[in-house]
């Protein structure tokens, strides 16, 4: 046993034991245990293989940052893969599985590719598999696939459940470390909103693994005592496991609360995961810094970690990361991780300092390697001794973990991800955060401070200045008194020279210096270059710890300045977040609102069955016993309403009111035929293009009153009409007096359509509604027997005579009730979506299967109704167009099969008799087809090239994606009653 | 026949009658409402605001400039367009949605957490004050949202979403184990 | 070099330090017979062509930033050539088939993945629609095949099939889609471009386009002044921004488009799959990310980067469609600044302009399009004649009234 | 803006209240206008990198439309007024 639980310290729970297992062995922690501090002190070392060696990989971080050490967490579909170990809240029952190795962890035949590695290269894929050419996607490309990825998804149907939630504030400040804290403080004692959101389970930051003291309590404690005090505050919101993935326009925040990650049995009632939208009038970054590693021969063995994550699991979690540890380092920070280990009575082997001279004091007794370099380590699996070089000499020590320290990276992702790009600091030795204006603030040592006294002050001080900005008034606070440190400083060094073996930048990914020199010989030695030839940086960590190495590299390997090489692009997310967090509830049947009908229920309770429509659920047709297919049910339901009489849900269809003197003048000039002298009382069919002169939509006109018209829109665009209506109204004619509103909800709508429908409707009915009285497209108000005020209009899309009837909505179904009743006598049929297509087809009404945005009015028929009189109207320059009138536009026609027993479907393409099939023979195609149970034969509307000169030509309409060739007659697209004598009988 | 037509709820298929269970977040669904729509004609935005304003026994939503809805528990749909028509008709279009709109009442300690998970507006008290009303997306949902009290507000949602707005208002409820009934007659 | 198997063997065998750059990092001439603005996949395939196959020598590339910075680094990289309308299907399926054989060509794996694009359709309209467009494809000769639920769900049985909104009824497939590495695609062409001699300029912004008598003569450059004999605008998002140098005015708007990886996972999907009742689409990199995408943010931006309400729009619909994808992690988001037609195809032509012709109007799909219309761009520029596949996709189409318009969406950009 | 955009009638409201239609400076044409005139303005737009001048509707909330004056390069919002008071404005 090497790694180990020390014996006493830590924030962990140790009367709280927890049960985990890792890949099948079960093993103990604590509560306040991550799983990485967990798997430490049961001396489990090696937890991954890497993703191109499948090199041996421990632990590296104590955070989000965390490169090697990633796991499956879960069972079955709650399966996490790739999750840090160093984050992962441990549980009791926690079931973690190792990644990317096979058979097993220790023996994994993947890490032959190690040997191949001379042959690997950055970008070798480019420049091989060629040849032959099929080899590509047979042999090449599948082993390539095979060795893709880390975890593996499962790709189940999620079990868990997540929500979304907005949150407002008035200073968001993201990190509760010594700035976040002091600055949430501050902020919040002023009387601020203040939301502190943390990733971390716990709050504190880096308090919780510090050892100097702040005024006279240890830094846990002060840690403790100001969250105490921002709870009690009734204006501060504390979010921990709240990770602030993204920053947006407008100072919005994109956040992911960890709501039930940590929990074994989640609750029904809580979803696993919350994503926040938080919208803040300022934010302060308190994000921290990160330390950075070294690179070195051999970095990448487990026992290879963060100096300053030793010191986390040391002083936080009461781990030990070894029992002899080296400490490679260029500043002061390996010398605090070094006196803090050996505080807690670890052996430090060694401390090998790159720089010459420094004046930082080590631990008594510990020996100290001035001008050294690490360059190669021992052991297979994990670390057991290190080489170190100095003035040409060689020396191996033995420890069992090396903690490297190679400075600091302030953590300024967020800060740059809206375009501003990262400012190289020489001073600093690091990139910062440039002035991104007053919006976010960057604190602590997000900001380049490092000793905990300079950031509680700048916290302090950036955040009485938003305060004071935001005009509220703060109190001067002293801060509290910290106990001496020294500020860190360090030597910047890209890489540890004289490596033996491979010294990795990025581990994850199995970037060494050796790729990125390459990457830089063959030309791609822009940032952005070096990144995609060598992947660097675009693991699962996202370079949080490779990047700024990568370009200290660039820069060194090219005589340059890191600033002239610059970071690559900072994106969303700070750390990768699950896809079902950011959907929130919509999904399944939830992804997206249901519109039902008033007469919803009346059709389930008559037996419909429903068809999306949109947004709706609208009948489809209404099977009765012993119909086993659509066609039976439809075709009964045609034949019945060309018979007698049928009643159709038709309250989907847009309605819109309008009022007001100039409401004729508005219509007139939105619709392509004339309406403005529509008498009232009367509907008529209308029809609206776009601008570019293509058909829009079609829907009826009902004048009610002089200054006041009702037209209905297709069930598709309802609101686009809608909108397109108020800009016409606000933004084009401002000037016309007009108002408008959707009554869409407020009516439910009924066609009765047949020749016995006036029966039917008269039964109902105060009103006189003979031919005489109500003749087709009459329009006007009636009451229904029984006091009901209604609307009622003559007007048909199947071409039978038909009335359509608007009744409050809330009365729909007691009225379409007594429809039912009053029609049994005369055989009346509920019919649903499928009759009512079929119906139309046969009296060539169109839908939008034919009008599908590409077709003219003339195309479709209606060329005489677009008003040539009318000064303007929506689309009538630029319908004049050549190509908009040429004579070989397809134009809309009839087809029926030859042979009476072929069939045609919508798709099919047209041909000429005899010609091959190509696109430049193409004649045009089917927009809808049906079997037309009124003629018995399949019937189908298409647009053929100057289609109306060639009624009665046999034409072949061939679908080859079914096989299928059929000869047709090009006919007129009107089947039944070209007279229209059913529709106005 | 002259038998009166029933009319139902948009809602009867989603709430049991009388359910009786009633939590500290509970949403309450008023049967019968009155609503008109009442848009001002040009230039008349101001006098119709300020007659609409002592109207008698009705509640005013703001939906845009000159346009409100008039929501009436007392008056039946017929009474508050007359009463409308009688005040406004020179100056407004009045249009009854009595039954294209569906009253929905929310209210509890937690009313503002649950209408966060669906509601993009700051509904800090002090932000969002009592009286205040305005058109807001809730989910993928238009609703009038009006704050009625000091942690109730009220809801209005077009009749064919009113179902899907129910569903979503019990999923964001859930966590407080929210309650839902139609009102008690009266 | 030549890059072969026997290449990477033998410079490993030399430690890796043989290699010779991809492209040389030449200072600008004085003159060139032809400029193209923009390296990406179609500036660079423009001049690799007009060099290979219209046997032009004196060729630059001038690019703002890094080669491939653009749209073509920052794409979903489907390749299809499944179009319904004449005035494209050609034209994309002439790309298609350079693309079958364009590794070999350039000596670059650009790592074409051939594996099936699959378009799902959710009601009967889409249906017919998409009969429409596959019986569109076989006219030109492209295998299209429709397939049934049943067949999806035994193919693709991740999909929702039991519990979605919009429940899927089948599918449009092509076979020969699919998808390849796109900045191996940008850099093949580039140093295969530069090994005929071209200029590839980087960092080098055009900021003027200079003429005389009506006759464009040169640019301005962020490196001075380069004459030219001819010039060609492949500046994709960027084409009103160049075109106004000329006083173009165009039937463009720039908007942003956002993209997104998730972590990588072992093989899961093999296809790209196109969701019907929305407009997410996906498909898994060799690397092992999902890569996605949906819809465009909306507004004209030439920011490369979008906004959280889309973000959470796309993954709404991914989820719909693949519920497992819930559990897994989006790594990274990133937007491109693409620029939008008036009908939602491209433009390749001549221009008022004597000496100045253009390429834009690519959208979200002209990744697909790199090698046909580096070709026919190539073509119009050498020979002063548009080529036949791309004979639609001139510019005085909208005037015309010949607007090519798949998506029914009338002349409103973000529509399309 | 992109995320919020505060509306004159609403208040501060999330983008995807909106829906966007385009360039706000467009005038429509009188119908006698040139065959070119109307070309223009139905297909041909300045598609400025900087401030720009858009029609966004608050389908969500008033329903009104507003013109959106902000930078294409940077989102940043200058202003956001009724459609229908910068039409008159525009006409007179
Ligand atoms: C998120 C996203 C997903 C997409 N998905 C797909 C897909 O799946 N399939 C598909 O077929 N297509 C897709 N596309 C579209 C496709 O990427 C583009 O249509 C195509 O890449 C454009 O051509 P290009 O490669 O030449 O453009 P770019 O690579 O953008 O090249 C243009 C170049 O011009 C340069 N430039 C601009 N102005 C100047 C100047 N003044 N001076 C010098 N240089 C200048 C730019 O820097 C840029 O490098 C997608 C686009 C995006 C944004
Ligand atoms: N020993 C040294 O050499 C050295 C060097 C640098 C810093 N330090 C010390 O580190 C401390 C820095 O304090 P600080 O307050 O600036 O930072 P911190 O590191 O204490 O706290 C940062 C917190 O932000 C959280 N965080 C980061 N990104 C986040 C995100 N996107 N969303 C949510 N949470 C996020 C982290 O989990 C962490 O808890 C000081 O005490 C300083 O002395 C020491
Ligand atoms: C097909 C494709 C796959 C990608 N895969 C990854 C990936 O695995 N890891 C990663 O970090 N980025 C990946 N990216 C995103 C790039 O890192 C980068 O964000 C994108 O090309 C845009 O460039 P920019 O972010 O530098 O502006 C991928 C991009 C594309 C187009
Ligand atoms: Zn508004």
């Amino acid at each position: 046993m090497t790694a180990s639980r020390l014996p006493s310290g830590g924030l962990v729970d140790r009367g709280s034991t927890l049960s985990f297992r890792f890949d099948g062995r079960v093993m103990s922690g604590f509560a306040g245990d991550t799983l990485a501090s967990a798997l430490l002190a049961n001396d489990q070392l090696l937890i991954g293989r890497s993703f191109k060696y499948h090199r041996p990989r421990g632990i590296v971080t104590a955070g989000a940052s965390e490169p090697n050490a990633l796991v499956a967490i879960g069972k079955g579909a709650s399966t996490d893969p790739n999750t840090k170990a160093t984050v992962a809240e441990l549980y009791d029952g926690l079931d973690a599985r190792s990644q990317n190795r096979w058979p097993s962890l220790k023996y994994d035949l993947g890490a032959m590719n190690g040997l191949l590695s001379p042959f690997l290269g950055a970008g070798f894929y480019y420049k091989t598999f060629m040849w032959p050419a099929s080899f590509w996607e047979k042999v090449y490309e599948p082993v390539i696939r095979k060795a893709a990825g880390l975890g593996r998804a499962v790709l189940e149907r999620d079990p868990g459940s997540y929500e979304k939630c907005w949150a407002h504030c008035d200073l968001l400040v993201v990190g509760s470390g010594p700035a976040g804290l002091m600055a949430a403080l501050v902020a919040g004692r002023a009387g601020l909103r203040v939301i502190l959101a943390d990733e971390d389970f716990r709050p504190g930051g880096s308090l919780l693994a510090e050892t100097i003291r702040v005024g006279d309590a240890s830094p846990q404690v002060f840690a403790e005592t100001s969250i105490a005090e921002l709870r009690s505050l009734p204006n501060v919101t504390i979010m921990p496991r709240t990770t602030v993935f993204g920053w947006y326009d407008d100072n919005v925040f994109g956040a992911v609360e960890q709501v039930q990650k940590h929990v074994a049995v989640p609750q029904a009632k809580l979803p696993v995961e919350r994503l926040w939208r938080i919208a803040a009038k300022r934010a302060l970054l308190a994000t921290g810094a990160e330390e950075r590693p070294l690179v070195f021969g051999g970095n990448d063995k487990p026992g290879v970690m963060m100096a300053g994550a030793m010191r986390t699991y040391a002083n936080r979690f009461g781990v030990a990361a070894g029992k002899s540890v080296a400490i490679f380092a260029n500043g002061s920070a390996g010398y605090q991780a070094a006196h803090d280990l050996t505080a807690h009575g670890m052996e430090i082997a060694a401390i090998i300092d790159s720089r010459a001279d420094a004046a930082d004091v080590a631990p008594a007794g510990v020996r100290v390697i001035r001008s050294g370099s690490v360059i190669d380590t021992q052991g297979r699996q994990r670390l057991s001794g290190v080489v170190v070089e100095r003035s040409g000499f060689e020396e191996t020590i033995a420890c069992d973990a090396i903690g490297m320290s190679g400075g600091w990276n302030p953590v300024i992702h967020l800060a740059c991800q809206r375009g501003a790009k990262a400012l190289w600091s020489q001073e600093l030795q690091t990139f910062l955060a440039p002035d991104v204006g007053n919006g976010l603030v960057v604190a602590g040592s997000a900001a380049g401070h490092y000793t905990l006294a300079a950031c509680l002050a700048d916290g302090a001080a950036k955040a009485a200045a938003i305060a004071a900005d935001l005009g509220f008034s703060v109190a001067v606070q002293a801060l509290p008194v910290v106990g001496e440190e020294v500020d860190p400083s360090f030597t910047a060094l890209w890489y540890s020279p004289g490596a033996k073996a491979k010294a990795f930048v990025d581990f994850q990914n199995d970037v060494h210096v050796k790729n990125i020199g390459l990457a830089l010989r063959e030309g791609f030695g822009h940032v952005e270059h070096a990144k995609r030839y060598t992947t660097n940086g675009m693991a699962t960590d996202q370079g949080k710890l490779s990047g700024i190495n990568a370009t200290g590299l660039l820069a060194a390997m090219q005589g340059i300045s890191p600033a002239d090489v610059g970071t690559t692009t900072f994106r969303p997310f700070y750390t990768p977040v699950a896809l079902g967090a950011l959907a929130g509830t919509s999904r399944d049947e939830h992804a997206a609102p249901v519109r039902k009908s008033p007469l919803y229920g009346w059709a389930e309770k008559n037996g419909a069955v429903f068809a999306e429509s949109g947004l709706w659920y609208r009948p489809a047709y209404f099977p009765r016993h012993g119909e086993k297919t659509w066609r039976e049910s439809t075709d009964r339901e045609v034949v019945n309403v060309r018979q007698n009489v049928g009643l159709c849900d038709v309250s989907t269809l847009g309605k819109i009111e309008i009022f007001g003197p100039d409401a004729a003048e508005f219509l007139n000039r939105l619709y392509c035929n004339p309406v403005l002298k529509l008498p009232v009382g009367k509907a008529r069919y209308g029809l609206m293009l776009r601008e570019d002169g293509m058909v829009y939509d079609d829907g009826t006109v009902s004048r009610l009153s002089p200054g006041h018209f009702f037209v209905t829109t297709t069930t598709a665009l309802a609101g686009g009409v809608m909108s397109h209506m108020e800009y016409c109204a606000q933004v084009l004619w401002p000037d016309l007096k007009v108002r408008f509103c959707s009554s869409t909800d407020q009516w439910a709508q009924m066609a009765i359509a047949g020749p016995k429908a006036r029966l039917v409707v008269q039964a109902l009915v105060e009103d006189d509604i003979s031919d005489a009285a109500f003749p087709f497209l009459a329009a006007g108000i009636v009451t229904l027997k029984g006091g009901l005020t209604a609307r009622l209009f003559r007007i048909s899309f199947s071409g039978e005579l038909a009335f359509e009837l608007a009744v409050p909505a809330g009365s729909g179904a007691a009225v379409a009730d007594a429809i039912m009743e009053e029609g049994r006598a005369h055989g009346i049929c509920a019919y649903g979506l499928e009759a009512l297509n079929v119906l139309r087809i046969e009296k060539g009404h169109v839908t939008h299967a034919e009008f599908d945005g590409r077709v003219t009015p003339d195309d479709a028929g209606f060329g005489r109704m677009v008003s040539a009189q009318k000064p303007d109207f929506i689309g009538k320059r630029l319908s004049t167009r050549y190509g908009l009138t040429a004579a070989d536009r397809m134009q809309m026609v009839g087809l029926k099969p030859v042979e009476a027993d072929q069939h045609i479907r919508a798709g099919a393409h047209l041909l000429r008799e005899g010609a091959k099939p190509s696109t430049l023979n193409d004649q045009g195609y089917v927009s809808s087809a049906c079997f037309s149970p009124t003629l018995g034969h399949d019937i189908a509307l298409a647009f053929l090239k100057s289609g109306r000169e060639r009624y009665g030509e046999r034409i072949v309409v061939w679908d080859k994606l079914a096989g299928a060739e059929v000869v047709a007659e090009v006919c007129t697209p009107v089947f039944v009653d070209p007279g229209n004598a059913r529709l106005n009988s | 026949m002259t038998k009166p037509y029933i009319s139902g709820h948009a809602l009867d298929a989603r709430i049991p009658v009388e359910s009786g269970i009633r939590a500290v977040d509970h949403l309450e669904v008023p049967r019968e409402y009155a609503v008109a729509l009442v848009m001002a004609m040009e230039g008349e935005e101001a006098a119709v605001g300020a007659g609409l304003a002592v109207a008698g026994d009705v509640s005013l939503r703001f939906i845009g400039p000159g346009e409100w809805l008039a929501l009436s528990q007392s008056e039946t749909p017929e009474e508050l367009h007359r009463n409308l028509s009688l005040l406004l008709a020179d100056n407004a279009y009045i249009v009854d949605q009595s039954d294209g709109r569906v009253v929905l009442r929310l209210s509890g300690p937690n009313v503002r957490r649950i209408l966060a998970k669906g509601i993009g507006i700051d509904l800090h008290p002090a932000v969002f004050e009592i009286g205040a009303s305005s058109n807001v997306l809730c989910g993928h949902i238009s609703i009038n949202l009006s704050r009625t009290g000091e942690n109730e507000f009220e809801l209005i949602v077009m009749r064919s979403f009113a179902e899907s707005l129910f569903d979503d208002l019990r999923l964001m409820g859930r966590e407080f184990d929210l309650s839902v009934d139609f009102s008690a007659q009266g | 070099m030549r890059y072969s198997a026997f290449s990477i063997v033998k410079n490993a065998l030399s430690g890796n330090l043989n290699w010779k750059p991809a492209w040389r990092q030449p200072e600008p001439k004085p003159f060139y017979d032809v400029i193209i603005v923009g390296g990406g996949g179609h500036g660079l395939a423009t001049a690799y062509y007009l060099a290979r196959e219209f046997g032009l020598k004196n060729i630059a590339v001038l690019e703002k930033g890094y080669l491939g910075s653009g749209n073509v680094g920052r794409n979903t990289t489907i390749v299809r050539s499944n179009y319904m309308l004449s005035g494209n299907e050609p034209f994309y399926e002439f790309s298609m088939k350079l693309w079958e054989g364009m590794e070999r060509d350039l000596n670059y794996n650009a790592m074409l993945s051939q594996r099936g694009v699959i378009n799902l359709y959710h009601n009967d309209g889409q249906r017919d629609a998409y009969v429409r467009r596959g019986n569109a494809m076989w006219m030109e000769g492209v295998p299209a095949e429709l397939l049934d639920r049943a067949a999806l769900q035994k193919m693709l049985p991740f999909l929702n099939f039991d519990h979605a909104r919009f429940p899927i009824m089948g599918g449009l497939l092509q076979k020969r889609g699919g998808t390849a590495r796109h900045d191996a695609v940008a850099w093949g062409y580039a140093r295969a471009a530069d090994r005929l001699g071209v200029d590839l300029i980087q960092n080098c912004e055009v900021t003027g386009i200079r003429r005389e008598n009506g006759v464009v003569t040169g640019v301005e450059t962020s490196k001075g002044f380069i004459g030219c004999g001819k010039l060609g605008l492949a500046a994709a998002g960027n084409t009103s921004r160049v075109g106004e140098m000329a006083d173009l005015k165009l039937p463009i708007e720039s908007h942003v488009l956002q993209a997104f990886v998730t972590e990588g996972l072992k093989p899961a999907i093999d296809h790209v799959i196109t969701y019907g009742a929305g407009h997410f689409y996906i498909s898994q990199s060799d690397k092992g990310g999902l890569v996605f995408g949906g819809e465009i943010d909306g507004y004209n931006s030439y920011a490369q980067r979008g906004n959280l309400a889309t973000v959470e729009h796309v993954m709404e619909e991914g989820v719909a469609m693949i519920p497992g994808l819930s559990r897994v992690r989006v790594l990274r988001s990133w937007g491109g600044v693409m620029d939008m037609s008036m009908d939602g195809s491209p433009i390749i032509s001549q221009t008022p302009i004597d000496n100045l012709y253009l390429n834009c109007g690519w959208c979200y799909g002209g990744f697909k399009a790199t090698p046909a219309s580096g070709w026919c761009f190539a073509h119009l520029i050498a020979k002063d004649e548009t080529h036949p596949v791309a004979r639609f996709l001139r510019l005085d189409r909208f005037e015309r009234g010949y607007p090519i318009d798949e998506r029914g969406a009338g002349p409103q950009p973000n529509l399309h | 803006m992109a995320s919020l955009i505060p509306c004159p009638h609403c208040g501060v409201r999330p983008k995807e209240e909106f829906s966007i239609r385009g360039d706000a400076s467009l005038v429509r044409p009188h119908p006698e206008a040139s065959d070119e005139t109307w070309h223009e303005y139905v297909h041909i737009r300045t598609n400025p990198r900087g401030r720009y001048r858009e029609h966004w509707q608050h389908v969500a909330g008033c329903r009104r439309w507003l013109v959106v004056e902000r930078d294409t390069a940077t989102h940043t919002v200058f202003s956001v007024t009724d459609g229908a008071a910068a039409a008159r404005e525009e006409s007179r």
